[in-house]
């Protein structure tokens, strides 16, 4: 491995030293703010790290590729774990029991994170997402002592574990057909193929299964809401967003480097996934009266739309609008969701019990009407109303759907989103409802609140001003 | 810059009134007042318009003949800019969205006793969003004010609206939101076709304009303009949301979703749906017009059976939109003409009867006619203005609705002589819905024992401003007809044109 | 490749009866050590397909893959057992049945 | 001296708008002043401008401005005065001017006098311009505006549910002509291309040939706009329930002015009826029927305006007749005398009323020849006129009637055999009222009686009701608007006829309801007579035809519509869309196994779509 290398993984490598530091650290002085600390201090070196990565250009390794599509999603994931860990900071400040290993996991599921941004090979795909699960399984678990958040944990872990066995066998069987492990000799490999239908067949077929379980789609959705329910809430944020959106990432990689969209059965059934995701999650999300499995139900929805863009880069051969389009609403998903979860996660922050329930909420509008804004546009964004991110989202997939003429996806995406319009808007109604006996004076968690009105910021700028991040990822691949 | 200005002077007016109400709860109300009169001031006075000017025939695809024209970069990779533009008909939407726009302050002036800062910041955001709908000739940049416009609407209605705001409120977001999602889905139809034949993406409308798509995927994109427009007019089997959104917003809400957000609808209509797709929608216009006319007279004859006194104009809202439906489908300059009056007439007339609703609701803290009576006697001036809108919806001669619905008819009768005939049965279904609401509410017995305060100097100044408005529009509507003449006389001859070079089918044979 | 060769699909086969024997254990059983297990099974088998499939290949990478295979095992049944003690003092039981208090 | 045209309507106008806008706040001396001086002012004025048009004999043609422009497209605001128009002007504004004197005195306790008079003067306006107007779309303007001001009036006293029904009754029945008659110009201008009265006949004349079908059905669909406004058959049947308004109003609006707008409408645009025979026939059987039926009505009424709703019904019907014959002259002269006599039967009527304490009911009068002497001569006066007794104003214009009815070749004289029966049928009726109320024993004393403001109003129209026949008036102006009528005169025996006929009739009334000589009780009393009288007195049950079949199968419609049919589909797909929610959080049952066989499951599936199976 040269040096260049090695200065191209650099971002990877100083995590990696920020969590040995941080356990030094935590093993030396029990503290909280302290720990919160240096894990924000690890964070934005890891990010001052990457203009260093850059530097030396793009660089293809046998394990992973450190191009600008694997920077970008790294900076995402970066910015989400940062977010993440103020967040926690604020959501644990007021909670009993010794939180500092939580960061710690923070951090170590990060890196799993990134590298799948970057993994271009079903080991480093493979190693990326199990970091990421595994730390994962105890941050759900690790700071409430509560039932839910262990029922949420062993679900979450046996089933994850069960989608990681099937994904892997299914990668074992495609290794098996096709004698490569690396992305792009696969791809080049399978459409060579002759022989070993069957076990191409049953491995793709696998493997669609694991990531779309790490993805929700249904029918693999069923953990969801669970997950969602019983993790504590910056975790749920940080599972629907940085999770999500990594494992998102590296099947896009897999997907444009190993050329799957040549498959036509692959796509067919892709869209079907799409369609039952987007009808089914938000039809479940209906009149569901707990937030976190509301946004559980509405984010599988929304990768039912995501997919959309896969097919649609399938039936344009692999076109760049498709990659676009995806990023654009990764990123976009990604930045809203998690102003959702901090808003909710902010009102927790006082510590007792998670304000879970819709009612909860009641006449926000007026007793937090900063929060109660953020909310509301961060809805109004994953609802997909111009001048915020999602709205941009929506009007990519709808872009790439119609140069794909994916009719019947799009009609799938018009019902989806009008179910979606309904819940959504049901928040927002309650939290403008008159609440009078409310009037409990809150300390402010302004860290807290920073980090909202910063996401806020980001909705609304990549809402109105989208040009600069579009012409960034349309230049991926 | 202009038209710019026109728009932000609403959004941070809209800003300040919202802080203000710190300062004094009054405060906003007289805010929200005169940052209304000033835009429509800034209008008159920076527009510098003179009837020469207005009389140029503008070329549609010409954006330099128009009155004004803004045009910035906005999202290149896409051909998205930020481009607004005014003609005739913008500029009479505009000014008459100013107009109501004050009225509506005026009507919500004792309405409203909670948060007055963020409900007048609200109605001029909404105001905002229409002036913007009425002004962007970037189909994106239209369809971001369309959905925008939503969501202050909605919080007007959900927050302030009556006992049934939560059904209405999301009944109106929904039926509108999804009709606008189909229009997305025409708008970026039509763009990525035209830029599989130019190889650019724009969303411009004068490069849109009079590219022929052609084909059975026009007519769909058709359609789906249509739907967005048809369903926010509203149109026949597609109503439903407004008969519960207009009786459950505040009186402020009632009059602008009556007065102004319909006329989003029918402003699509006339902008959008026939000169883009010409071929496609007079190829559609027998089922436009089908629809038109049954909308017409089935808001008339629901109007007659509501008890709700603002349900009863919210069906008569359905009944009188029919005609710009019908006035538009039938596409001809008389019948064009006729709808434009009466998308500002119906306003003027409709935004008064929701007035006088909210008033009575404010007096008796009911809307239900079948309580109300003879009060008349007890409010001699609010019946006195009643009639006169009453008639005036009736369609009076002398009156604006009058001048629109006649014009629309005679225009309409040259293209489908027999719809223009069932439709003209309004005129007697219309009036005995009208009748009745008037023997209801303000003849018959009255209740000696209440003691209500009749209207005051305020009320009867805002309600003057709108007598004085039908009166003139039924008397002399020329200058509103020669500001909205070289726009419709260009889109006409447009869609001759592209009619014409299209193709030699039967279809061209409907243009007059 | 060695001059005795079991086929490739025998190995393949076998690994895939293994996965489903995990699978039925995971849909089966109720007590939540076995589930556990079901899962290492099924970790496992994948690991042998690997194994197999790298013989194939005559590539050393199929057993670096069961390697790490068997860390994430060790992994996930580390961070499972750990909740399994957690289940047994809160639950007082470690029938998954009876963790169902989220639903809907 | 021409010039002044406009300030004509003008003058009641503002007069009306002060009166609105004051809402009641003027003194009532003033308000009189306003109300009744505007009207004064403008039949002064009328009268200046009539002597200058005489002059000439040239018609003028005034604009004021243009109304809309749209392409060819343009009625204006202008006027036309001819001789028919200077008739008609003459009639509203002298007669209205009358009625106006009349109701300072009649409704002066009224509480909302100022309200009444600014309605009033509206009317006057509006019915102005439908005279004075040069094209349809104006007069349309006009046509409504007093429809409206008919509605206000009729339901004047709106204390009273009845009341307002009658009113909307008046507004609804009439809408459904007016409608007729829109559709009737939109067919015009379609065809003709503009809505001006005297180029559009120019362009029938040039366009149509006479028999075609295109005038049969714009004349017929004008017709419908004429029967609907002037109570003729079928839509006559608002004009006796609009009697619940003040009594002076039915004088003007429903007797002298409003009502016959239908004959002045066909008169107008007589042209192009001239192109459609069948139209003609049309007109003049409506309103020969029309005239027969509500006499036959008017017989059996007891409430004494009804009585004279249903004569004014029968009138117009005569004028209809006239038109339908082509005796324009005729018809418009019949016109005129009937305003006369109408108004004057009708103000007499209304002191009758006003002295005896709102009394409607004939029956419950009786004698007050003696109390009240100059209602007394004001109502034979109009009685005779109405009944066309020899040398009254009513005799000249109905015997031309009829005389020129008898000439029309083929049903001329069956026309003038049921003219005739109606002029004794007429005679009958006027007569039985006159016997009923003024003669026999006294039933009420009178509280009041007339002062001078009702008493000048009722003399001077009953020196036109007596002499009004004697004026040339109909020679001079109107010749210069219609086509000469044929200078030849029937037979003396046609015209004795003519003239015994009412002669006839006013001595079987009185044989009947004052000497006592003929018993008609026996004949009444049975059960025939007595179905007959029923059916007769409900106006040949006409209300209740339409309210079988119209007026309750609309509610019904409306009331099974009322609940918006339309959201049952809306809210079926919300129903579904809830169930789909419940079926799919039952899914989401919270158990682990569950979860991972339906993973199992979804694996399946995928195989399956991959395999290309589904």
């Amino acid at each position: 491995m040269s040096m260049i290398e090695l200065q191209a993984i650099l971002p990877i490598i100083v995590l990696t030293v920020v969590i040995v530091l941080l356990m030094l650290v935590i093993a030396f002085r029990r503290a909280h703010g302290l720990t919160a600390g240096f894990t924000v201090v690890g964070l934005l070196c890891t990010l001052l790290s990457i203009p260093i990565a850059m530097a030396v250009g793009e660089q293809t390794m046998s394990l992973l590729s450190v191009d600008r599509y694997g920077i970008f999603f790294t900076v995402l994931l970066l910015g989400v774990a940062l977010a993440s860990t103020l967040l926690s900071w604020e959501y644990l400040r007021h909670r009993s029991g010794r939180n500092e290993e939580f960061y710690l996991l923070l951090l170590l599921a990060t890196l799993g994170a990134l590298v799948l941004a970057f993994a271009n090979h079903v080991v480093s795909l493979l190693l990326g997402m199990e970091l990421l699960g595994v730390s994962l399984y105890a941050m759900i678990s690790y700071p409430e002592k509560g039932k839910l958040p262990l029922e949420a944990a062993i679900k979450y872990l046996v089933l994850s574990g069960c989608a990681s066995a099937v994904l892997l066998f299914g990668f074992a069987l495609l290794y098996a057909a096709l004698g490569s492990m690396s992305f792009v000799e696969m791809g080049e490999r399978l459409s060579a193929a002759t022989d070993n239908q069957v076990l191409i067949l049953a491995g793709t077929a696998l493997v669609l299964a694991g990531v779309g379980f790490k993805l929700s789609v249904v029918p693999f959705h069923m953990w969801t809401p669970d997950v969602y329910q019983g993790a504590p809430l910056p975790v749920a944020g940080f599972l629907a967003t940085a999770s999500k959106g990594a494992i998102f990432a590296a099947l896009l990689r897999f997907f444009m480097e190993a050329q799957l969209h040549q498959y036509d059965t692959l796509l067919v059934t892709l869209g079907v996934l799409a369609v039952a995701s987007m009808l089914v999650g938000n039809l479940l999300a209906l009149q569901q009266q707990n937030i976190k499995r509301l946004l559980a139900y509405s984010s599988i929805a929304h990768f039912g739309y995501l997919l959309i863009t896969l097919v649609a880069g399938g039936m344009l051969g692999g076109s760049k609008l498709a990659v676009e389009a995806a990023s654009y609403y990764v990123v976009a998903y990604v930045v809203t969701t998690l102003a959702v979860f901090a808003v909710i996660s902010l009102l927790s922050s006082e510590g007792g019990d998670e304000k879970q329930s819709v009612t909860d909420l009641t006449g926000l509008f007026w007793h937090r009407p900063l929060l109660a804004g953020i909310l509301t546009l961060s809805l109004l964004s994953l609802a997909g109303i111009p001048l915020t991110a999602g709205f941009i989202g929506k009007f990519y997939i709808f872009t790439a759907g119609i140069e794909g003429a994916l009719w019947v996806l799009l009609a799938a995406l018009v019902l989806g989103s009008a179910i979606g319009i309904y819940y959504y808007l049901r928040i927002i109604y309650v939290m403008t409802l008159q609440d009078d006996n409310k009037t409990v004076k809150y300390s402010s968690p302004w860290l807290g609140e920073i980090v909202a009105v910063l996401l806020a910021v980001l909705v609304v700028w990549l809402g109105v001003l989208p040009q600069p991040l579009m012409v960034y990822v349309g230049g991926f691949f | 810059m202009i038209l710019v200005n026109l728009i932000l002077i609403l959004l941070v007016g809209g800003v300040i009134a919202w802080i203000s109400e710190r300062q004094h709860p009054n405060l906003p109300r007289w805010i929200a007042l005169l940052v209304i009169l000033f835009d429509l001031g800034y209008l008159c006075a920076v527009a510098d318009l003179s009837w020469s000017q207005i009389a140029v025939v503008p070329n549609p695809s010409d954006a330099t003949t128009w009155l004004f024209h803004y045009k910035a970069e906005w999202i290149p990779r896409f051909g998205i800019s930020f481009e607004l533009a005014m003609d005739g008909l913008s500029l009479l939407m505009v000014v008459l969205t100013l107009v109501l726009g004050a009225i509506s302050v005026s009507s919500s002036w004792t309405d409203i006793k909670q948060r007055t800062g963020f409900f007048e910041a609200n109605l001029l955001w909404t105001l905002a969003g229409v002036i913007g709908v009425f002004l962007a000739l970037d189909l994106f940049l239209f369809f971001l004010f369309w959905e925008v416009m939503l969501v202050p609407m909605y919080l007007m209605i959900a927050i302030w609206g009556h006992e049934g705001r939560s059904y209405a409120s999301m009944k109106f977001f929904i039926f509108t939101q999804v009709s606008g999602l189909m229009m997305l889905f025409a708008i970026l139809a039509l763009v990525v076709l035209n830029q599989h034949s130019t190889g650019v993406y724009s969303f411009s409308y004068f490069d849109l304009l009079g590219h022929n798509v052609g084909g059975d995927i026009a007519y769909w994109l058709m359609l789906g303009f249509f739907i967005a427009f048809f369903v926010k007019l509203p149109g026949f089997p597609v109503h439903t949301w407004l008969p519960d959104a207009h009786t459950q917003a505040p009186t402020a809400g009632s009059v602008i979703l009556a007065g102004i957000l319909l006329k989003t609808g029918a402003y699509g209509l006339i902008r959008f749906v026939v000169p883009l797709f010409p071929n496609e929608a007079m190829a559609f216009s027998p089922i436009a017009l089908a629809l038109g006319a049954v909308g017409v007279i089935y808001g008339a004859i629901l109007a007659f059976g509501q008890d709700d006194f603002k349900r009863m104009v919210a069906y008569s809202s359905v009944s009188h939109m029919g005609f710009v439906l019908l006035g538009v489908f039938a596409w001809n300059t008389l019948a064009l003409q006729g709808a434009v009056m009466q998308m500002i007439a119906h306003g003027l007339s409709t935004a008064a009867l929701f007035m006088i609703a909210g008033s009575l609701q404010e007096r008796l803290h009911t809307r239900d006619m079948s309580k109300m009576g003879g009060l008349w006697q007890n409010m001699p001036r609010m019946g006195a203005v009643a009639m006169f809108f009453m008639l005036a919806s009736v369609g009076l001669p002398g009156l604006g609705n009058f001048v629109a619905e006649f014009m629309v008819l005679i225009g309409l009768f040259k293209v489908a002589p027999w719809v223009a005939v069932v439709s003209a049965l309004v005129l007697i279904v219309g009036a005995i819905y009208l009748l009745i609401m008037m023997q209801r509410a303000f003849q018959g017995k009255p209740n000696e024992g209440l003691r209500l305060s009749d209207y005051g100097g305020r009320e009867m100044l805002t309600m003057a401003v709108m007598i004085v408005g039908l009166v003139w529009l039924g008397l002399y509507p020329q200058p509103v007809l020669d500001t909205a003449q070289p726009v419709l006389d260009s889109l006409t001859r447009l869609v001759v044109e592209v009619s014409e070079a299209a193709s030699t089918t039967d279809i061209a044979g409907a243009f007059p | 490749m060695g001059s005795v060769s079991i086929p490739l699909d025998h190995v393949l086969l076998l690994s895939a009866l293994l996965f489903i024997c995990g699978l039925l254990g995971l849909m089966m059983r109720r007590n939540i050590i076995f589930i556990l297990i079901s899962l290492e099974v099924m970790l496992n088998s994948s690991a042998v397909a690997f194994v197999a499939a790298g013989a194939r290949w005559g590539q050393p990478d199929g057993q670096i893959v069961f390697m790490l295979i068997l860390a994430v095992a060790a992994a996930e049944v580390a961070v499972g057992l750990g909740l399994v003690l957690q289940i047994q003092r809160r639950f007082k039981s470690l029938d998954m049945d009876d963790a169902n208090r989220m639903r809907g | 001296m021409l010039k002044l045209l406009p300030l004509i309507p003008l003058f009641p106008l503002v007069s009306s708008i002060i009166l609105m806008v004051t809402l009641g706040k003027l003194p009532k001396r003033m308000v009189a002043i306003l109300g009744a001086g505007s009207v004064g002012m403008a039949a002064l004025i009328t009268l200046l401008v009539g002597l200058a048009f005489m002059e000439t004999g040239q018609p003028h043609h005034q604009v004021l401005w243009t109304w809309m422009r749209v392409g060819e497209f343009s009625p204006d605001i202008a006027f036309y005065l001819d001789g028919l128009t200077l008739v008609m002007m003459s009639v509203i504004t002298g007669v209205g001017f009358l009625i106006h004197l009349f109701s300072t005195e009649f409704m002066e306790d009224d509480n909302s006098f100022s309200r009444y008079f600014a309605y009033l003067n509206m009317f006057v306006f509006a019915m102005l311009i439908l005279v004075m107007a040069d094209n349809l779309l104006l007069l349309y303007l006009g046509w409504e505006g007093v429809g409206a001001c008919s509605y206000l009036l009729v339901g004047f006293w709106y204390q009273n549910p009845d009341n307002g029904a009658a009113a909307r009754k008046a507004f609804v029945v009439t809408r459904i002509g007016d409608t007729a008659m829109a559709v009737g110009l939109f067919l015009l201008f379609t065809e003709l291309g503009t809505l001006d009265i005297q180029p559009l006949a120019e362009a029938a004349k040039s366009q149509w040939e006479v028999g075609d079908t295109l005038p049969v059905v714009a004349c017929l669909l004008l017709l419908g706009g004429a029967v609907g406004k002037s109570a003729q058959l079928p839509l006559h049947t608002w004009l006796p329930d609009a009697m619940a308004g003040p009594t002076p109003v039915s004088a003007l609006i429903h007797a002298a002015t409003m009502v016959t707008a239908g004959v002045y409408l066909i008169a107008r645009t007589h042209e192009l009826f001239l192109l459609a025979p069948p139209a003609m026939l049309a007109v003049a059987l409506v309103g020969l029927i029309t005239s027969l039926m509500a006499a036959f009505t008017a017989l059996n009424q007891h409430d004494i305006k009804r009585i004279l709703a249903y004569s004014t019904i029968s009138q117009i019907g005569y004028m209809f007749l006239a038109l339908g014959v082509g005796a324009w002259a005729a018809g418009i002269f019949h016109l005129v005398t009937h305003a006369f006599f109408k108004a004057l039967l009708f103000l007499a009527a209304g002191a009758v009323i006003h002295c005896l304490h709102h009394e409607h009911n004939i029956f419950k009068m009786g004698g007050l020849r003696t109390r009240l002497p100059v209602v007394f001569w004001s109502f034979l006066i109009g009685s005779a006129a109405l009944a066309a007794l020899p040398l009254t104003s009513g005799f000249f214009s109905k015997d031309m009637i009829l005389l020129q009815a008898y000439e029309l070749p083929g049903v001329g004289p069956w026309l003038w055999v049921g003219g005739l029966l109606g002029a004794l049928l007429t005679a009958m009726y006027s007569f039985r009222l006159v016997f009923v109320v003024f003669f026999g024993e006294t039933k009420m004393e009178p509280d009041k009686q007339p002062g001078v403001r009702m008493a000048v109003p009722l003399s001077l129209l009953c020196v036109l009701a007596l002499v009004g026949g004697f004026f040339a008036l109909p020679l001079v102006p109107l010749a210069s608007a219609f086509p000469v009528a044929s200078e030849h005169h029937p037979s003396h025996l046609i015209e004795g006829i003519s003239i015994a006929v009412p002669l006839i009739g006013l001595a079987i009334a009185y044989f009947i309801f004052l000497g006592g000589q003929w018993k008609v009780d026996g004949l009444v009393n049975s059960a025939s007579g007595q179905m007959l009288r029923k059916f007769w007195f409900s106006g040949w049950a006409m209300d209740w035809l339409y309210d079988k079949f119209w007026v309750q199968p609309y509610k019904s419609l409306t009331h099974l519509l009322r609940r918006e049919c339309m959201d049952d589909i809306y809210n079926t797909i919300v129903k579904f869309c809830q169930l789909l929610y419940r079926v799919f959080s039952y899914t989401q049952a919270g158990r682990l196994r569950w979860y991972a066989t339906s993973m199992v499951f979804g694996m399946i599936v995928v195989i399956a779509l991959l395999q290309g199976v589904i």
